[in-house]
């Protein structure tokens, strides 16, 4: 029956990888979704050595970057946590 | 060159923006920018830099990459310089995975009419790159000696 | 290119500064350039651009230089570079005699240990390279039509 | 005779060589020598079409650039008339 409970898939980059201790977890929700910023407060419960990393985050949902917490994600939805960027 | 420039139109590496787990070569880079009617070029190169972190002496880095976004926000910055500088050619090529010292992770280069424009393009996407791109390196060291040259400092860690 | 940097001690064109009639390579160049403790490597190429003057369109460019001065000169500005930028190696390298559209003219790289220093130090030489050093360029033009995109003007010359 | 009479040896660049048509000159100097000056105004009076580039050039004697005219300029130097730059 999980198996086929309605999911997000997170991606964890970086400090958020290393902090959960994975790259990406299938995170349960609601079928109706969930708002972007209490996904992102139950993630924090979650996993508390995330939080830092949470703060100064940035989020993309299917390749697109979130201008504030208010969209909704959905089911099937993937949903990635960007530390700050560190390439070159 | 030239027998290499015979295959050029072939090769993944004319690509303006890339994101490989290979070498980056910046041969290739110079080729691809070889446009008409391009008389500054301006390239840079960065390289995995030897250095020290609380767990002892670098030895690789690893690039993680966010790969649909992060191929997004290069060919926006592609884009942007061809309008804001005239640019007319690009390369934004990022090396990912494991890089030890002293390779090539990152390549930057412009091909503009002027050199002014050549140089402030450069600059800008390197800059750029660095901020906006989902691109993350986190350093791998191995515990070793200090340098001799600090013997004072080895007892106090 | 492995095979090539074996040989690389015994090549000329591992020297910072360089006048020469023979092609510049950016590959040999960007060699030169790989030492320890570089993180950033710039480098500049200028090419010959095709164009237009009164006498037609250009089809070579003459390079001629006082040599004796030039080099003194480029090594002044090697030590600069070391000196301002902590530049680790520098390459100020010129063609001279006729060169051909699209041919490299100058090429001037210079590696440092961060970036920014880098970007600095390379614009800083090319611009100096081109008003202290005792180099000049005469267009080599041939009559021809002109771009059939302006015919209202060739009646007019 | 003529040939063994005290020469500077006049090396011409770009525009100089163009307005003289030729690349370098044997010009024939006092044994005492000549001021640079003094030099650089006789040439311009022989080569008429070489006086503008004259006032825009800079000069090198023997692999110097010159302060100023004052500068004595003797038999079996070299002295280069260097237009403006133009490299790159």
């Amino acid at each position: 029956m999980a198996r086929t409970s309605p999911t997000v898939r997170v991606l964890l980059f970086a400090s958020a990888r290393q902090a959960v201790g994975r790259s990406s977890l299938d995170w349960p929700v609601p079928s109706s979704g969930v708002l972007a910023e209490e996904l992102v407060r139950r993630l924090g419960a979650e996993f508390p050595k995330l939080k830092p990393t949470l703060r100064t985050s940035r989020f993309v949902r299917n390749g697109r970057y979130l201008g504030n917490g208010r969209t909704l994600v959905r089911p099937g939805d993937e949903f990635a946590v960007h530390p700050p960027y560190g390439g070159g | 060159m030239t027998s290499l420039r015979s295959t050029r139109r072939t090769e993944a590496v004319d690509l303006p923006v890339l994101l490989t787990a290979h070498p980056l070569s910046v041969a290739h880079a110079m080729r691809t920018l070889e446009v008409e009617g391009a008389g500054g070029v301006v390239l840079f190169a960065g390289r995995v830099r030897p250095g020290r972190t609380r767990a002892g002496r670098v030895v690789a880095l690893d690039y993680e990459v966010h790969r649909a976004p992060a191929l997004a926000r290069l060919q926006e910055l592609e884009r942007d310089s061809r309008r804001r500088f005239r640019a007319r050619q690009v390369v934004l090529w990022h090396r990912v995975g494991r890089l030890g010292v002293g390779e090539v992770s990152v390549i930057v280069g412009v091909a503009t009419p002027h050199r002014a424009e050549a140089f402030a393009a450069a600059r800008y996407l390197i800059e750029e790159l660095k901020s906006v791109v989902p691109i993350w390196k986190t350093e791998r060291a191995r515990p070793g000696r200090r340098p001799r040259r600090r013997p004072s400092r080895r007892a106090g860690r």
